[in-house]
Formats: C-alpha cells, sequence, structure tokens
C-alpha cells in the first residue's frame, strides 16, 4: 500500500479512552489491589474506582473528600488519568483530606 | 554369632567415588546441575552426614513407622472423630493436604536431583534414602487427604491444588521449584533439607500437630509427627554442605541461606500462621504462630545458622517486624478472597478471640480491628456482599502472595506501602522490601508471571470473577466460604453502625 | 560456649522411658523437659548421649537403637549416631564424628 | 413410596480419576499425578521463566524425547509398588539376607573358600559397588526427569535397590577382609580394578557413556532396557552359577534374594516401553534405535568381565559362552517389546 494517507497525530484527549490498570492502595486499607481505570476519567472518579473496593468494607467510610496520590503528589481533582500521564501498573494511593483538628 | 556393626563396613557404601576417563568429569558432573562454584572439586571429598543409616535398617525402621501410622489410622477410622472435629481445624488440614502433598512430591524431585549430581557418593546416598522418604511422605499425605472426598469435596483439593493455576499454589510451585527442584543441588542441599527441612518443616509438622492433638485430630498430629522424623534424618544432608561451602565461599552461602529462608518465611506466614492463630479453635490453641517461630525459627534456626559460622540474615528487622503482621494480613486476605482457596477460612475474630489475638500481638486491635468491625457491621446489616471480593489482591511480583503487610509509620499508624521496581521496561511491584531486594538480586530466576501480570495480559478470559475463578480451577463444590459468620459476629449485633456503605447496606438482599 | 543440645521426641508411649534412659545416660547433665502435648524437647548442654544398653533396660532387651528414629522428629545441635549410642553435640566442633573407615 | 430426593452422588476419589466407575486401587491414589512438573496446560515444568536454564533442560530432554506417548499418566507399575509396600516387603527381605549371612559367618565359610574363587571375588566383586553405583546414579536420574510420577516412583525404588545391592557388596567386603586378611579386599584396591583392570573396562565406559546421556528416554533405554539386562546376567545369574560351582554357596544365595529387584525392574521397564510404543508408534523406533547404539558397548561390557570369569575361578565358565548367555537374556527380555513394524501395524490397524 502505498497510497499516500494524511495522518492526524492526536493527542491523548482524542482517543477512545484506554484502560489503565493501576495498583491502588486505599487509606488504612489491608492490602494493595487492583483497579482498572481508563484515561478519560478523573482522578474523582480514579479516587471513587479505588474506594468502591473498600470504603466500608474494609476501611470506615468518612464525610471527607479523597485525593489520589501519584509519584508522591496530589493530583488535582479534575485532572484526567491521560493529562496526569499515569502508565498502566502505576502506584496510587488514595487518602481522605481530613481537615485540620480532626484525628 | 551376630551381624557385623554398621560402622565396620558402612565405610565402603559410602566410598564410591572414582575418576571418570572415559567421559570427561564435567560431562557426568556438569557445573550448571552441581554447582561447585567456588569450592575445590576434592573438598567434596570431606562431606560426610554425621547421622548415618543404612539400607537394611532403614527399611526395618520405615517399615515399624508406617505400620503404626496407619494402625492410627485403621484404628480412628471405626470412629466418629472425623465429624467432631471442628470446621476450622478441619479447614487446617485440608489446607495441609492441599497445600503439602505435592509439594512432598516436588521434594522427591529434588532429592533424585542429589542422588544423581551431589558431589560426593554418601550424599548420593543419603539423597537416595530422601527421595524414598519423600515418596512416603506425598504418598501418606496423599492417601490420608483422599480419605475423606467422599464426605467433604474439598479435601480433592489434596490431589489437585497443584494442577491447578490457583493463585496460592502459583506461589507455592514459584517457591518450591526454585528452591527444591531448579537448582544445583549445592543451593538445593542448603534450601531444602537445611534452610526448609531442619528450619521450617518443624513448625508445619511438629508445632502445628501440637495443635492438632489439642484439636482432637490424633490421626493427623501423628501422621505429621512422624513424616518429621524421616526429615530429621535426611534433611543432615544440609550440615556437611553448609560447612563445605561457608568454608570457601560464605558469602553464597549466606545468600542461599538468606533468600530461602526469607520465601520460606512468607510462605509459612500464608499456611502456618492463619492455621494456628485463627482456625484452630480458640481453646486447643498450644502457643501463637508468633511463638512457634520464635521457638522453632528464632531460638533453634538461627542458633544453628549462626553456629554454622553464619550470620542472621540482612533483612532481619524487617522479618521480625513481620512476625507481628504478615500472617493476620494475609489470613484477612484468605478470608476476604475466600471463594478462591479449597477450604472454609473462619474469620476467627469473636470478641474472646480478639483477646486472645491482642494477648499475644498487642498491636493486632490498632492495625486489624478496626476493618475487622467494618466487616462485622457488613455481615450484621445481612450484607454479606460487601464483604466479598470484586477485584484482585496485588500479588507480589517475588513470593506471588498478596501485598498486604503494614507496618508502623513515625505518627503510630500502620499502614501498607509500596514497593516498586523499575526493571527492562516495565514496573513491578513487591509486598515487602525484602522481596523487591531478592528480586533485583535474582532477577533472572524469579521473575515470572503472576497472576496479576496474566489477568493484564488476557489469558485469563473473560476478565471477570467468573473467568477468574474458572481459570483457577475453583468449581462450586470446592469453593471456600466462611463456615459460620455467626460465631464472630454475633458478639456485636445491636451496636452503632456508622460507615459502611449506606448505599450498600440499603440494597442488600442477602 | 554452653548451648542446648538434644532430641525433640514426638507423641508416643515410651517417652517416659527415653527421658530416663537420657537422665541415666548424663549423670552430670541436669536434663530438662519441655512438654508441648504432641511432643517434647529433651534437653542438656553441650553433649548428650542415649545407649542402647541404657534404652533396652526401659524398653525391653530387643529394643534396636535403630528404632529411636521412629519417635525423634527433630532434635537441637548435631546428631551423631552408632550402633551403641546416639550422641546430641554442639555444631561446631574440631573433631570427626565417627572413627575412621575399616579399611584405612 | 416416599420421593426419593436426589443428591449429587458424593465423590469417591480424586477428580484426577474423571469419571469412573471402578474405584482405584491404593497404588494408583498415591501414584497418579503427583509431579505438577507435568501438569497438562503449563506453559513449563517449572514455575519461572519459560526459557530459565532448568525448563530448557526439562524441555529439551523430557518432554521433547523421542520417548512419547499421548497421556504418561496412564502407565501402570505390573507390580503396583507403593512406597509402603516396597519398605515392607525390602524389610522382610532383607531378614532372609541377615539370616543367612549369620548362618554362613557362623559356618566360617569366607575362611574356607579357594584361593581362585577368593580372587574372583576380589577382581569382580567386591569392586563392583562402584558400577552399582553408577547404576543408582542413572537410575535416579531417569525418576528425576520421568514423565509421569508413575515411572519416577518405580525408578525412585530401583535408585534404592541399587544401593541395597551396595550395602550388600559392602558387607561381604568387609566380611571377605576379616576372613582373608592376605587378600587385597578392602583396600584401594577395589576402585584401582573398577579403575584400571582391563576386563572391567569396557563396563566402566558403558556406565560413564550413560551417565552423559541426558535424554531421558535415551537413558532409560541404555540403563534399563540394555546395559543392565545383559550385565545382571553375568554379575547376578552367571556369577551366582559360578559362585556355587566354586563352592561359595552364600553368593549364589544372595544374588537369588537381590535378583528379585532386577526382576522387578525388569518387569516395570518392559512394561513402560510397550505403553510407549503402543500409545505412540513412533517411541518404537526410538527404542530401536537406542537398542541398536547401546547394545555393542552393553556386549563389550559383558565380554570384559567374561574374561574374568573365564580365567581367575577355580572352577571357570568360557569367556564366550558368559558373553553370549548375557546377550541372550537381554535379547530374551526385549523380544517381550513388539517389533518396530508390529507396533505400527497394531495401532494403525482399524
Amino acid at each position: 500500500m502505498t497510497q499516500s494517507r494524511e495522518t492526524v497525530e492526536l493527542g491523548p484527549a482524542d482517543r477512545a479512552p484506554e484502560l489503565v490498570p493501576l495498583n491502588a492502595i486505599f487509606a488504612t486499607d489491608f492490602v494493595q489491589i487492583l483497579v482498572p481505570v481508563t484515561t478519560a476519567d478523573t482522578m474523582t472518579e480514579v479516587a471513587a474506582a479505588v474506594a468502591h473496593h473498600v470504603e466500608g468494607k474494609r476501611v470506615r467510610a468518612l464525610p471527607y473528600e479523597k485525593v489520589v496520590i501519584h509519584n508522591g503528589r496530589v493530583v488535582p481533582a479534575e485532572m484526567t488519568v491521560a493529562d496526569a500521564g499515569f502508565a498502566p501498573l502505576d502506584h496510587i494511593a488514595v487518602e481522605y483530606l481530613v481537615p485540620k483538628g480532626v484525628s | 554369632m551376630t551381624l557385623l556393626k554398621r560402622e565396620e563396613w558402612q565405610g565402603f557404601v559410602r566410598d564410591v567415588d572414582w575418576t571418570p576417563t572415559y567421559v570427561d568429569y564435567e560431562a557426568i558432573y556438569p557445573e550448571w546441575h552441581c554447582g561447585t562454584g567456588k569450592v575445590p572439586r576434592e573438598a567434596w571429598q570431606g562431606w560426610e552426614e554425621s547421622y548415618k543409616v543404612s539400607y537394611p535398617e532403614y527399611v526395618a525402621t520405615q517399615r515399624e513407622k508406617e505400620s503404626s501410622t496407619y494402625a492410627v489410622k485403621a484404628a480412628l477410622q471405626r470412629s466418629n472423630t472425623f465429624q467432631d472435629l471442628d470446621e476450622g481445624w478441619k479447614s487446617a488440614t485440608k489446607m495441609h493436604f492441599g497445600g503439602v502433598a505435592l509439594v512432598e512430591y516436588a521434594a522427591v524431585i529434588g532429592e533424585l536431583k542429589m542422588a544423581r549430581f551431589g558431589l560426593n557418593g554418601s550424599w548420593r546416598n543419603m539423597a537416595t534414602f530422601g527421595q524414598l522418604d519423600e515418596m512416603r511422605h506425598a504418598q501418606i499425605t496423599t492417601f490420608f487427604g483422599h480419605e475423606f472426598v467422599g464426605q467433604d469435596a474439598q479435601y480433592d483439593w489434596t490431589q489437585k491444588t497443584f494442577h491447578t493455576n490457583d493463585w496460592v499454589p502459583i506461589a507455592l510451585r514459584n517457591l518450591f521449584d526454585g528452591m527444591m527442584v531448579a537448582p544445583n543441588v549445592v543451593d538445593l542441599a542448603i534450601e531444602l533439607p537445611f534452610t526448609f527441612e531442619t528450619g521450617f518443616t518443624n513448625l508445619q509438622f511438629i508445632a502445628l500437630s501440637a495443635d492438632a492433638l489439642e484439636s482432637g485430630d490424633v490421626n493427623f498430629a501423628n501422621m505429621i509427627s512422624s513424616i518429621q522424623t524421616d526429615e530429621a534424618r535426611h534433611s543432615q544432608q544440609g550440615g556437611p554442605t553448609m560447612e563445605i561451602l561457608v568454608e570457601h565461599d560464605p558469602v553464597r552461602a549466606q545468600w542461599v541461606i538468606d533468600k530461602s529462608f526469607w520465601g520460606s518465611a512468607r510462605a509459612f506466614a500464608a499456611l502456618t500462621g492463619p492455621a494456628m492463630d485463627y482456625y484452630t479453635p480458640l481453646e486447643h490453641r498450644k502457643q501463637s504462630y508468633r511463638e512457634f517461630m520464635e521457638e522453632w525459627i528464632i531460638d533453634q534456626y538461627i542458633h544453628t545458622i549462626e553456629d554454622y559460622g553464619l550470620k542472621k540474615p540482612w533483612y532481619w528487622d524487617e522479618f521480625i517486624t513481620g512476625l507481628d503482621t504478615w500472617h493476620h494480613g494475609l489470613h484477612m486476605g484468605l478470608w476476604y478472597w475466600r471463594p478462591t482457596v479449597w477450604w472454609r477460612p473462619k474469620a476467627g475474630v469473636s470478641k474472646d478471640e480478639r483477646a486472645w489475638l491482642a494477648s499475644k500481638y498487642p498491636n493486632w486491635e490498632n492495625v486489624y480491628g478496626d476493618k475487622w468491625d467494618v466487616m462485622i457491621d457488613q455481615v450484621n446489616a445481612n450484607n454479606v456482599a460487601a464483604t466479598l471480593p470484586e477485584t484482585l489482591p496485588w500479588l507480589c511480583s517475588t513470593c506471588h502472595l498478596p501485598c498486604c503487610n503494614a507496618t508502623p509509620s513515625r505518627n503510630g499508624e500502620w499502614k501498607v506501602r509500596t514497593w516498586q521496581l523499575d526493571y527492562d521496561g516495565k514496573k513491578y511491584h513487591f509486598c515487602t522490601n525484602a522481596c523487591r531486594q531478592i528480586f533485583w538480586k535474582d532477577r533472572d530466576n524469579v521473575n515470572h508471571e503472576t497472576l496479576i501480570d496474566r489477568f493484564l495480559a488476557g489469558q485469563i478470559q473473560p476478565m471477570d470473577v467468573g473467568g477468574i475463578l474458572n481459570y483457577m480451577g475453583m468449581t462450586p463444590d470446592a469453593m471456600g466460604d466462611d463456615p459460620d459468620y455467626g460465631a464472630w459476629t454475633r458478639d456485636y449485633i445491636g451496636r452503632a453502625v456508622e460507615g459502611i456503605a449506606a448505599a450498600t447496606v440499603q440494597g442488600a438482599t442477602q | 560456649m554452653n548451648s542446648v543440645v538434644g532430641p525433640i521426641l514426638r507423641m508416643g508411649d515410651q517417652i517416659e522411658e527415653v527421658i530416663a534412659a537420657i537422665r541415666d545416660d548424663n549423670p552430670d547433665q541436669d536434663i530438662e523437659v519441655v512438654d508441648r502435648g504432641s511432643y517434647v524437647r529433651i534437653q542438656g548442654h553441650d553433649r548428650i548421649r542415649v545407649t542402647q544398653n541404657t534404652l533396652r533396660g526401659y524398653l525391653g532387651a530387643d529394643y534396636e537403637i535403630r528404632s529411636f528414629g521412629t519417635m525423634m522428629s527433630s532434635f537441637v545441635g548435631r546428631v551423631v549416631n552408632n550402633s551403641d549410642e546416639i550422641v546430641w553435640e554442639n555444631i561446631k566442633r574440631t573433631a570427626s564424628p565417627e572413627g575412621v573407615l575399616a579399611h584405612d | 413410596m416416599t420421593e426419593q430426593v436426589r443428591k449429587p452422588r458424593a465423590r469417591r476419589t480424586f477428580s484426577a480419576f474423571g469419571e469412573i466407575r471402578k474405584m482405584p486401587s491404593e497404588y494408583e491414589i498415591v501414584t497418579h499425578g503427583q509431579n505438577w512438573t507435568t501438569r497438562q496446560n503449563r506453559t513449563s515444568a517449572f514455575e519461572q521463566n519459560p526459557s530459565s536454564a532448568p525448563n530448557m533442560w526439562f524441555k529439551t530432554y523430557r518432554d521433547n524425547s523421542a520417548l512419547q506417548a499421548h497421556d504418561w499418566e496412564q502407565f501402570r507399575d505390573p507390580d503396583q509398588y507403593t512406597y509402603r509396600t516396597y519398605v515392607n516387603a525390602q524389610a522382610e527381605s532383607e531378614l532372609k539376607v541377615h539370616g543367612v549371612l549369620e548362618e554362613y559367618s557362623a559356618a566360617g565359610s569366607a575362611a574356607a573358600l579357594a584361593p581362585g574363587w577368593v580372587e574372583t571375588l576380589a577382581t569382580l566383586y567386591t569392586p563392583s559397588r562402584y558400577p552399582v553405583h553408577g547404576f543408582q546414579q542413572i537410575e535416579a536420574y531417569i525418576g528425576h526427569m520421568a514423565p509421569t510420577s508413575y515411572v519416577t516412583n518405580a525408578a525412585g525404588l530401583a535408585t534404592a535397590d541399587f544401593l541395597r545391592r551396595v550395602t550388600t557388596i559392602a558387607y561381604r567386603t568387609r566380611e571377605l577382609q576379616l576372613a582373608q586378611p592376605s587378600s587385597d579386599i578392602g583396600t584401594d584396591h577395589e576402585r584401582r580394578v573398577w579403575e584400571t583392570h582391563p576386563g572391567w573396562q569396557p563396563a566402566r565406559k558403558a556406565v560413564e557413556s550413560v551417565l552423559a546421556t541426558y535424554d531421558w528416554g535415551e537413558a532409560f533405554t541404555a540403563l534399563n532396557l540394555v546395559l543392565l539386562p545383559t550385565l545382571d546376567d553375568v554379575l547376578s545369574r552367571q556369577f551366582g552359577e559360578i559362585a556355587r560351582d566354586n563352592g561359595d554357596e552364600l553368593t549364589w544365595l544372595l544374588h537369588g534374594f537381590l535378583d528379585a529387584d532386577n526382576q522387578r525392574r525388569n518387569r516395570w521397564s518392559i512394561a513402560l516401553a510397550e505403553f510407549a510404543i503402543t500409545q505412540q508408534p513412533t517411541s518404537a523406533s526410538a527404542i530401536d534405535k537406542w537398542v541398536a547404539r547401546w547394545s555393542p558397548i552393553a556386549d563389550a561390557a559383558a565380554q570384559g568381565l567374561a574374561t574374568i570369569l573365564a580365567e581367575t575361578p577355580e572352577i571357570p565358565r568360557n569367556a564366550d559362552a558368559v558373553t553370549a548367555g548375557a546377550k541372550a537374556a537381554r535379547e530374551g527380555l526385549l523380544r517381550g517389546i513388539l517389533a518396530p513394524a508390529e507396533a505400527v501395524a497394531k495401532v494403525s490397524a482399524p
């Protein structure tokens, strides 16, 4: 096939969501778990996906916002997996954002 | 007139090495199988077992052992002992039969390797007895497990376990292939007879027999303690090999010990730990797993390796800290992922049991109590479904067991941490720092696909719980479940329930 | 260096007799017994022994020392045996465990 | 009539036996599918990198051996030996061995042997602990590599049988050393004879060559189907007969007891060859090829030993007769195996 076809380099946002399996630990849970997310998921959705397996099942649900920590940094809630640059098999932690003064 | 004493003639049985000339020595004793390494070939001439046995003594003594073990079995077969045993204890035996029978057979294959490639005639003779012993253990364990197949389908896993891709046998095959069959015979003699048989099997075969006897399972106690009498003899292959290796290559000796000790410690935390501290009925527990570990491993085994001139392994602090956590985390994992095991794991966390756990493990409530409390509340809210898994635990790339080891933080909080490694373009995860270190040092050998890797590579289809159970060979009649949810939850009925997922509580139908 | 050595015997009918025999054969030692139900630790220090003759005194004239193997599920130290006795000793040693070979 | 509630039938045995009507025997229960490295649907023998050295070894020398069967788990040892059967039988047999050893020792028979016969014992019998130990090593390898636990167990027990034989030789070496102090027996003489005596060299060459043969099917064929049937005839049957001719009844009796081990090994070895050929006709040509390769080596070994038997004893035996007897013994045994062409015809027949 030699016919030339114009190809456009697509950005992450243009592609169909791809599966990104992650290694996740939820708060004080006892075990690392496998949690599949997609490149289109926001951190809020990622945190919920992880919490689904643990929160209220092994770890008491707390009425606080949950944040995703990747490579030691909290990733903004609205950022997507693609934008945050999560690669398959990356590790994330999901923690409650406990207000100061609460223990 | 009586027969000549063994000491008069056994030297001839032991003196059977010769110098080959028609074929190169290397062709008969390939370095890859023999692993002499830095040890000069002639050093092996000094190999001598201290606890000696001859063929006629062997068959006479083993006949006595076999007839008494089978006699106890026959006597108890006519009683109702089995029906009267606690479900938890039965689970300990199912775990044992399925987790041990074919491991004994792997040891047959390993002993045969030493019987062929061992570097001294008397070593090869000892291994010849060793393979017979292991054949006995494989057969007796298989046969005793078979007896219960008709009463409980989970005993089918006595023979079946290692033919499946269940995560437990994957982990154990990975460990035992790597320490019992695949290594060169020098490493093998230190990993199997020395580390495993003078160290860890004491825990499962002698220490556990104390719990078995207390639990009323005389037959099982008798079988496992009889098995260990063979180990006590043929494990003597380890000592002389160790002495020679330590003299010529102590660094290698230390590494081989360290690696196999760690792998064994991980596996026993998964199998022996829960059996002792959770499945054995509270009133029948002789000591805690930690106490048995202190008695058999820390006092006895470590003393032994120090006497041979080696040191405690480099990861000693991590190991000691793990005595308070590994098996508790693994127990929770075995319970939570109970559809994947061939026994009925009992949670074992009633108030009395928790009081016992807290007395033996002062941090237990702090690390595990809160999680069990959430699960108890779910069960009491009639929502057992919330205690069933919908994803896989992450499995360690070295030990293949769930990554579930909490460690303390400076602020006193116990948390599971991540231990990662980027190697050859791939990211690996581990349960502990030492598993990561072992992987790195031994990366070409231990680097093997975990169940997670297989799942993500699409080898398991369909990619859901049903597909995974099917891949694991799990069938409905053998699938594990808690034998009695009420036993450990009824103490807490009526307490205020907060922080369990509200939606699932409302939607509960169980 | 003074360290614990000795056999660990599994459940059985002859434990008391064996303990008595070991005490007889080691008159200078205070033999300690730790009973854990299905197994019993019998321990002395540095070096203890038991002989076929003494065992026969307790277990019958036809008792053969090789049968000790049916009871001993583990041991502490190094075990050295011959047709007449079994010895448990410190692992650290200098001497050869058994006599010279017959043809040396 | 009350309505019968049909419960699913309780399992009677391991699911590994499939849906069978007949209850498996104790032998089958404790022997079946014990070696997980031979399990179905494995990617490699060992749970490690498929390309690791141990995996490649097993793939090359076991899984890809020319000796093949489509389902090795169907093989059965004709004697159906378990560990328990084995130690019971051997403990019993050793009692008999001890009985005759005591009896002949009491009669002072070792001191009364004729000089030529003592020399024969010193040249052929006491040095034989070396080759028998070599057999023990090779048999262990066959067990280590076998494609089913049914074969591993049979080979493992046969390995122990060789240790038994070495033990008996060792005992008699000491006894002869005491009774015949002016002989070389029980010195470094045995090893020297084994390593340098012209009569032993073809046998040593054979043992060393099989030791360095790593394809499990070829190792099995070379040792159990060729070398042992040949040398058993010389070292056991004929040597026993010649011993009796020379007034050494004890040797004759002992060989009689220990030959039961050889016969048991022959039974399962022949059964194994027949099984492989019936299941996979190409196994016949593999066995045929290996038998052809190893037979001259075994014959040369027998011939070397025959020269000793023809020269040293007071009452010798003709060397050609010894060699021919050994060859005939092997051929007689192998005649039990289907000829390759026959096997192919049998399997491919409609």
